[in-house]
């Protein structure tokens, strides 16, 4: 699937966007699976409180299910207006 | 409904005349624009808008027609930019109109409410030395459970 | 503030942007432009609206003035027209600048419930083969009780 | 004192003005010396509930003081916006 990652989540991470190939079954796997990787993505995974997830482009939760997703973004509140 | 996401400018005065001239039959149209605020310290230079691309049109959407729903509506315009924007730039409309104002009113406020926690945008603030991304207030999540 | 009582028609784009452009550090501004409704039959043909030269003006200019201090405000603009209009005419309209959304909204929402009940402008409307003045609305009287 | 009738009040006594020389000392006091005048004054002035009146361009009670007051103004509840 596509992650993709937005403002400060995007520069800690250092890249926009990224193939993972991944059996992760809900988000909170995928997330671990991504800590798992590098500091980097430790660090940007370290508080969830400050994270915000969308599924296929619609907000969803952490443990939101990730059967036939094709996209996962991350991101921070957003701050529109 | 006309949903807009842009990097260029636009003419609030004429996005307003052009969302109410083939209005019939509506008494009150309210028209919001948010304008980047210089920081305390007066030293912000830019304020840079990030988007998603595809989830901010589908959000914008559907919080439009939320607002639809809730409300009777003759009509409902959002416009937002994204990129680059300098102190006193417009960075977004929206503008209802209703036969009732308050209708009008209440949908406006509907829609700034969500559009400030809901849409995905995110703003970075570049003053004389440095780049910060603004936070989010718990204000304006707490403004959510008023609708 | 600006205050205009006038029979001319005006340009409610045309005013948000005049209104909008000397702002400073303002993050919000809302306009809200009322219109001429057609009654339910349909057959509306003139909106006349009579006033009370010198007292509309100095009511007008009283109810901005509680605006600007019930909130924090950058600028107020109010604009009523009188004498013979039609159809979907614009026949006012209200501006407010604010550096919060919240204050641009409850001041403009304020000024207009104030304008519906405390100003002096009385409606008749010209239909088909008759003339009625309008009833003012209990609901109107009631949301005074908002503020 | 000049004495200003608007909307219905206006049409109702057939003139948008009038000098009216009184000794009235409240509002009340001048509504029923001109409600004595005439029929087409007693009809507009039969249901004060709804009528509204100022004095010297600001809204006032029936019962406000007329002393020093150079306009007094009669006319329905208002429908501007």
């Amino acid at each position: 699937m596509d992650v993709l990652y937005f403002a400060w989540v995007r520069e800690r991470i250092g890249l926009p966007k990224e193939r993972v190939e991944t059996d992760a079954s809900c988000v909170m796997d995928l997330i671990d699976e991504l800590r798992a990787r590098e500091d980097r993505y430790a660090l940007a995974f370290s508080d969830l409180s400050a994270l915000r997830v969308a599924v296929d482009q619609e907000l969803a939760d952490f443990d939101a299910p990730l059967n036939g997703a094709r996209e996962v973004a991350f991101f921070p509140p957003m701050t529109g207006g | 409904m006309r949903i807009l996401v842009q990097q260029e400018a636009f003419d609030a005065g004429a996005e307003l005349n052009r969302f109410s001239a083939p209005l019939q039959g509506m008494g009150a149209v309210v028209s919001f624009t948010g304008v980047v605020r210089d920081t305390a310290q007066q030293d912000l230079q830019v304020m840079e808008i990030e988007h998603y691309p595809g989830m901010t049109e589908k959000a914008l959407q559907s919080i439009a027609e939320e607002a639809r729903s809730r409300w009777s509506l003759g009509d409902v315009l959002v416009i937002h930019r994204h990129g680059k924007l300098g102190p006193n730039d417009p960075i977004m409309m929206v503008a209802t109109a209703a036969p009732h104002r308050k209708d009008a009113f209440e949908a406006a406020d509907f829609l700034m409410d969500y559009l400030k926690s809901r849409a995905p945008f995110w703003k970075k603030e570049h003053t004389g030395d440095a780049t910060e991304w603004v936070a989010s207030k718990q204000e304006d999540e707490d403004a959510l459970t008023r609708w």
